[in-house]
């Protein structure tokens, strides 16, 4: 119907459509969100495996025997996952706000809750880091060790993920400035950041309140 | 349902612009040409984006493995062909087994339905290009690196040897030493991430990218089954990657864990349930697509719309809902509770219900239509005599008292055979002899597919069938050999007979489209006066797709096309732009532009692959690895688009050589 | 096209070749031992613990082999070598996971303690396992101290938690100027 | 009377000479269509073999498979004639489209408006037709969960036998025990039951996961390294039949088979009384030399001999061993030859196989083979 011979009668022309949407209207967010579920299905599968170890496992966590001190009661500690918990929730705030500049296409905002966001992330990334201590077990101590760690680790690859974006949006907005494309990726990259801190919650209460109170 | 008469009613408000004149349609082409024109060399070849050269490089790589894996399952067909024969030996039969499974499920099965979907959903659905285009080229160098690797595997005698499921504890440190595991389990990882590229491409391309008018009720049956697949794709492959993780990080170096490890709380059942939660999806995955296949053909070649449309969408949409619910009848011998026997055997039994209505669907298509007997029709015929055997088959095997019988027999080698080669091959191949002309300009040789689709028919049946019998007999799987006291020596070497016959219809395949790319008969725009958009493009279609983007009126677009429909202008010619539409009504919504062509995909590929490569042998690779991978992306997402299609417009202008595929104009008479 | 599957095939063999004699994975089931055969070393007193060998160390060929040491892995615990020397760590027997051994630890070294026994306990293996056997455990134990290529050494096992892995384990370094005990 | 009898005797001939012939007749036509139609020769070893053979799960031999058999035919049936039916459907398609359209091409006018009345009718067959699938289906379900719950109920219904099996890579270990330890009794590879009694057994495996199999007597059950399963059936004629490991366990899976040997109560009784005395000790000089090298080489580090100091629990336990049928894990006929071949060389028949190859002197290995084989 489009080749030479035969001319077209009738024409709608959609010149005037803008060329970038916000949400769900854009290609690019569908993209993050099936993203987001297939990282979804995985933090699934390790829960599942979590509570598969959990019917294998009694007590548990199991008791540390093998190394000083002996725990008999080994549940992790609280403190520095809970500060963690809270640096992610209140990470939150600059993240919502990064969002809603983006939208406005306010080049200064953006910049400023571009670099707190930023500093949030590497406050959470330092802070996993010591939240590994927490768990009283090395990844080759047992199956607990090895799923809580694992669970952990697929965590910080997510916030390693979400720092390189957010120094590369950092990156480009000093160079290049805010273009209509990059403010629709940095509200993009933001509902990414609200998956990793609402994630976390769930996780945090599985590994370190689950053992402590189920 | 009423579709005819409901159209997007944002099309009213958009004004009418005066009617194109020949001049313009010219220039807009040359325009459009230059925009999407594919680079060339070694850099232009390894960065190009276009869906369609993706495709059908999937295709063709998939088709390779295919025959690689053919190769090794005529070896093994040798082996077993006599009692207690010495033609391999225990070593390489169970490299072997273990590589002709991995092969057919992850390297050709999975990978060719993905690359017949990324290269027709575009075209059928009506837009330029895929909705992430490097995403894609990135998702097929995975994949071929991913297969390099485990046929590297194998010649270097690194081949796995545990079984396509790679059972724990077989398949732990303790049981597999050497690398032969870690190889297989990094290749799941890698093939299982360009599966999961595909299916994100298909999804929001399907989402957003329809032409106008394509309603979600307007959507063509294939298409549909590419959105159910991509849906079981993105919740099926995860557990295998998380399976096949969690196997390498127990047998890795300064990794050891114990998620599997019995004694220190791990669970080698566990695995099975991760596995099989992926495994049984990844059948459907692979026939709903065929499926796709046969409705496409099916209204082609019957002359007739669709019969139960709605049904057909449905029941593919159940089945895809239902094959999560059915892991566990591969585990009917593990100690389980007998309750949640019950409930899978159900389960199991259920999913029959939504195949059956697509079967009857179909019957009621061929009763009532006008049979067009040509080859992608016969297939389908084939597929019909072939796949209810191994539906039937497949009932018996979710019958828990008699799958105690039946499991791991080579009853089971013969009802998988008859559901995947049955369900998937034959259609797939009656899909090539129908798109083929699409892909390439020319028609395949009817004779020659005729011949093609007996041998294979006979010689399948030849191999499978006796499988039953041998099956009720004893015979085990994935046995290197058996003892003449058995008296399963006369079918086995029946069945090897068969092989060959299959390996000469394959070749005979392979001439024929060798023959054909040079001597075929010229295919027109719709040789086979089929229905859909991909056929309202030239054959093969231009990098672009379509000049203007059509509206879409009916299900069968173009024969439910009125005279006076209107196509849509506007999209900028000099940009690589793309329209989206509204999800549920497909009206023109915004225009974006699509991502150029670039090297990174392809050096991101090389990053993530070596690192997957690297880390079975040190551990260093994965901080090299991760800092190449984000140096990859940084790449990825700073390289303007636009400044590379100024290059290739200069480019463009500098060749003499017109991109125009210079075509006899004689067309084919069908 | 062509030019470009021609390098595609190029690299693709370059990549076959540089790997063609890595015969780590090789599953010899009916193979030759290695090629030094019995040790026969001539002992007058069964004291000459220490004794430095003037011979050039043999290559156990098996210490390249993952298929060949995780059969000594197996045998070690099949003939109860754990009974003395638990999984490396040693208790009525010396342990095994560093390097510094009695007898030498050099392969043939090894491969003689198995084969004689040694005064105080080590019992002699000699005509009780077949020597490609014997070199297998060599090849094992010598493993458990990091002295062969870790990515062939046996990985851990399915069962409780012992030791590390012996393709973990750095590779043990004999402790120099140690004050002799005369 | 005499008449009578004689008469009736006369008849009786007569019937006999008619079966006879009909018979001879049918005889001859098989044999003719046998040798004549090489398709009918193919067709009938098809369905023959399907109901014959040693290790054939359609060849019942307890209460158990024959249930299962039962529950096959009824599927083999209804999914027979469903196949037949959908296959009739497509060949009556196929020449109603011949038969009133001719033949169509692709310029053939496409159907996209088809009569409503048409659509509707065959909408309600289709919908018919999946009525009855789901009714197929459900009566499916019920029969399996019937035959299930039946075969089952076997356990615990009387006082079974126990025995432990546990799955080595590639052999099975085969253990009866008893309250007083020096009863129990040491098998490899092969199980004697007693008919007619449910036989319980527990199962476990050392290394991978195996899986239990006796085609004649029941389906599978997978032994899995940490957990304990059981497994109970009975054997309701005497026979031998043969089991086989039916989970991929590695190089020798194919040759980790074993032998079931059913037999009445007092065979059963004097075969456990027989497997519980100790060796027999051995007479002549070359069997006591036969002896010696066993004890003195790698064989002892391995196997069990009771009643000598050999007490290897790495491999089977050969206190018995010429009392068995097969040696190599159901893979070899016990004879003097093949025990030697397999002594010298077990890496050639079974590649793989945890016992090593082991050079002994031939007048070494005859005696050995002769102690070996007055073992009973």
């Amino acid at each position: 119907m489009t080749s030479e011979n035969s001319i077209p009668q009738k024409t709608i022309d959609v010149s005037s459509l803008p060329s970038t949407m916000f949400d769900t209207h854009a290609p690019i967010w569908w993209g993050n969100t099936w993203g987001l579920v297939i990282e979804t299905v995985v933090f699934g599968c390790l829960i599942a495996a979590y509570f598969s170890i959990w019917t294998m496992l009694s007590p548990f966590p199991p008791p540390r025997v093998d190394r000083f001190p002996i725990i008999y009661n080994p549940v992790p500690d609280l403190t520095i996952p809970t500060i963690n918990l809270v640096v992610l929730l209140v990470s939150l705030i600059p993240d919502i706000l990064l969002d809603l500049n983006a939208r406005k296409k306010n080049e200064k905002g953006v910049k400023i809750f571009l670099v707190v966001t930023l500093a949030f992330n590497i406050a959470a990334i330092i802070l996993r880091f010591y939240e590994f201590d927490s768990l009283h077990f090395k990844w080759n101590d047992n199956a607990y060790g090895s799923i809580t760690w694992t669970i952990l680790g697929m965590h910080l690859i997510h916030l390693f993920v979400m720092a390189c974006e957010d120094i590369f949006g950092i990156v480009w907005v000093f160079a290049k400035g805010l273009d209509e494309k990059q403010a629709f990726d940095l509200t993009v990259t933001a509902v990414y950041w609200y998956w990793v801190v609402g994630v976390w919650v769930l996780l945090y209460a599985l590994v370190y309140l689950g053992p402590r109170f189920l | 349902m009423a579709e005819n008469e409901q159209k997007p009613k944002e099309e009213k408000d958009e004004k009418q612009s005066p009617i194109l004149t020949p001049e313009t349609i010219e220039h807009e082409r040359r325009e459009l040409e230059k925009t999407w024109f594919e680079p060339r060399g070694v850099i232009g070849w390894l960065s190009n984006t276009n869906h369609k050269t993706i495709g059908l490089r999937i295709i063709c790589t998939a088709f390779v493995f295919f025959g690689l894996g053919g190769i090794l399952a005529l070896l093994m067909r040798i082996q077993l062909a006599f009692p207690e024969n010495n033609f391999l030996g225990p070593d390489l039969y169970n490299q072997f087994f273990t590589t002709h499974g991995s092969t057919m499920m992850f390297l050709f099965a999975v990978p060719v339905m993905e690359g017949m979907g990324i290269y027709l959903v575009p075209l059928m659905v009506g837009t330029r290009n895929v909705a992430f285009p490097r995403l894609n080229a990135f998702g097929y160098f995975v994949y071929l690196i991913g297969g390099i690797l485990l046929y590297a595997g194998l010649i270097l005698n690194i081949g796995p040897d545990t079984g396509w499921f790679s059972y724990v504890p077989l398949a732990g440190p303790e049981f597999s030493p050497g690398k032969r595991v870690d190889v297989w389990s990094q290749m799941i990882t890698l093939t299982e991430i360009a599966a999961l590229v595909g299916a994100v491409e298909i999804l929001t391309t399907v989402f957003k990218q329809r032409a106008p008018g394509m309603s979600l009720n307007r959507i063509p049956l294939f298409v549909w089954a590419m959105v159910v697949t991509s849906f079981m794709v993105i919740f099926a492959m995860p557990a295998v990657m998380t399976s096949s993780s969690m196997l390498s990080m127990d047998r890795l170096t300064n990794v050891s864990t114990h998620f599997f490890n019995q004694a220190e709380g791990g669970d080698p059942i566990l695995y099975q349930h991760l596995f099989w939660f992926f495994g049984h999806p990844e059948v459907y995955i692979i026939f709903i697509p065929a499926t796709g296949f046969i409705s496409m053909i099916l209204v082609t070649f019957t002359r007739r719309k669709t019969f139960g449309y709605t049904a057909l969408v449905l029941s593919m949409i159940a089945t895809g809902f239902i094959g999560f619910g059915v892991w566990v009848h591969h585990m009917f011998t593990t100690p389980l509770p007998q309750l949640g026997q019950g409930i899978f055997t159900a389960a199991s039994m259920m999913i029959v219900i939504p195949n059956g209505v697509q079967i009857f669907c179909w019957l009621a298509m061929l009763w009532s239509g006008k049979w067009n007997l040509k080859t992608p029709l016969v297939f389908v015929l084939g597929f019909f005599a072939i796949f209810i055997i191994g539906g039937l088959t497949g009932v018996m095997l979710a019958s828990v008292p008699l799958d105690l019988q039946l499991h791991d027999t080579f009853f089971v080698v013969a009802h998988l055979h008859y559901v995947l080669i049955g369900g998937a091959v034959f259609p797939l191949f009656g899909a090539i002899y129908y798109w083929f002309p699409k892909w390439t300009g020319r028609m395949l040789s009817e004779k020659a597919g005729i011949i093609n689709f007996w041998l294979l028919f006979i010689g399948f049946n030849l191999v499978f069938f006796p499988m039953h019998i041998l099956g009720l007999n004893g015979m085990t799987r994935r046995v290197y050999t058996y003892i003449p006291e058995t008296g399963w020596g006369e079918l086995n070497f029946l069945a090897t007979v068969g092989a060959f016959i299959i390996g000469v219809s394959v070749l005979s395949f392979i001439g024929n489209v060798l023959y054909s790319l040079k001597n075929g008969l010229v295919a027109g725009d719709n040789p086979w006066g089929a229905d859909t958009l991909e056929w309202a493009t030239s054959s093969p279609p231009p990098a672009y797709n379509f000049q203007y983007i059509p509206i879409v009126q009916g299900r069968h677009a173009i024969w439910e096309r009125t005279e006076d429909a209107p196509v849509i202008t506007g999209l900028n010619v000099k940009k690589r732009e793309a329209l989206a539409t509204t999800i549920h009504d497909a009206a023109p919504e915004h225009k974006y532009e699509l991502q150029s062509d670039s090297i990174y995909p392809f050096l991101l590929a090389l990053a993530t692959g070596g690192t997957f490569i690297g880390v079975i042998f040190h551990p260093i690779a994965i901080p090299i690895g991760g800092v190449l991978s984000v140096l990859a992306l940084f790449g990825w997402f700073w390289s303007n688009s636009l400044a590379h299609i100024r290059s290739t417009h200069e480019e463009v202008e500098k060749d003499p050589q017109n991109p125009e595929p210079s075509l006899k104009p004689v067309e084919a008479k069908i | 096209m062509k030019r470009i599957s021609k390098i595609l095939i190029l690299s693709l063999s370059a990549f076959t070749f540089l790997f063609v004699s890595c015969e780590r994975e090789e599953r010899g089931f009916r193979v030759e031992p290695p090629s030094a055969g019995r040790i026969e070393s001539k002992q007058l007193t069964p004291l000459q613990a220490g004794v430095p060998t003037a011979n050039p160390p043999v290559h156990n060929e098996y210490e390249e082999n993952a298929y060949a040491m995780a059969e000594g892995k197996r045998l070690f615990s099949y003939m109860n070598c754990v009974g003395c020397h638990a999984h490396g760590g040693g208790a009525i027997g010396p342990p095994l996971m560093d390097a510094k051994w009695i007898y030498g630890g050099q392969p043939e070294q090894v491969f003689a303690t198995i084969v004689e026994g040694r005064p105080n306990g080590m019992p002699s293996f000699r005509g009780k396992l077949p020597d490609y056997q014997i070199w297998q455990l060599a090849a094992y134990v010598r493993s458990m101290s990091g002295q062969v290529p870790f990515d062939a050494a046996p990985a851990r096992n399915d069962d409780m938690k012992a030791k590390p892995p012996e393709n973990s384990i750095e590779e043990a370094k004999p402790i120099k100027n140690m004050p002799r005990i005369p | 009377m005499n008449t009578d009898k004689l008469k009736q005797d006369r008849q009786e001939e007569q019937d006999k000479r008619k079966i006879l012939s009909v018979c001879i007749c049918v005889h001859l036509w098989t044999k003719k269509m046998v040798f004549n139609n090489r398709l009918f020769f193919v067709l009938l070893s098809f369905v023959l073999s399907g109901c014959r053979g040693s290790q054939s799960a359609l060849d019942s031999a307890g209460v158990q498979s024959a249930r299962l058999e039962n529950l096959w035919w009824l599927f083999f049936f209804v999914c027979g004639a469903i196949y037949l039916i959908v296959m009739a459907v497509l060949l009556a398609a196929f020449f109603r489209s011949r038969r009133e359209q001719k033949r169509a091409n692709s310029e053939t006018q496409p159907d996209v408006m088809p009569n409503p009345e048409r659509e509707k009718r065959l909408g309600n067959i289709v919908k018919g037709a999946v009525a009855v699938t789901i009714i197929v289906l459900f009566v499916f379900m019920i029969a399996s969960f019937r035959t299930g719950r039946a075969v089952n109920s076997l356990r615990e219904a009387e006082q079974p036998l126990v025995i432990k099996v546990t799955g080595h890579q590639w052999w099975w270990e085969i253990e009866y025990q008893d309250r007083i330890p020096s009863n129990n009794i040491s098998m490899a590879n092969e199980i004697h039951i007693p008919v007619g009694r449910p036989v319980k057994f527990e199962l476990q495996s050392t290394d991978v996961i195996h899986s239990f199999w006796v085609p004649n007597l029941h389906g599978k059950k997978d032994l899995i390294p940490g957990y304990k399963t059981t497994f109970v059936f009975q054997a309701d004629k005497p026979g031998t039949f043969w089991g086989q490991c039916a989970e991929f366990c590695g190089h020798q899976h194919a040759k980790m088979r074993f032998i079931v040997v059913a037999e009445s109560p007092e065979d059963f009784n004097n075969w456990v009384v027989a497997q519980r005395q100790s060796s027999v000790q051995p007479a002549t000089n070359l069997q006591k030399r036969g002896q010696e090298v066993f004890l003195t080489t790698t064989c002892a580090q391995c196997h069990t001999i009771q009643g000598t100091p050999a007490y290897g629990r790495v491999g089977p336990n050969l206190t018995h061993i010429a009392s068995r049928s097969y040696i190599a894990a159901g893979s070899l006929p016990n004879t003097k030859g093949h025990l030697g071949g397999w002594i010298s060389d077990p890496q050639k028949i079974k590649p793989g196989v945890r016992m090593p190859m082991n050079s002994y002197s031939s007048e070494d290995l005859q005696a050995l083979l002769e102690y070996l084989q007055t073992l009973k």
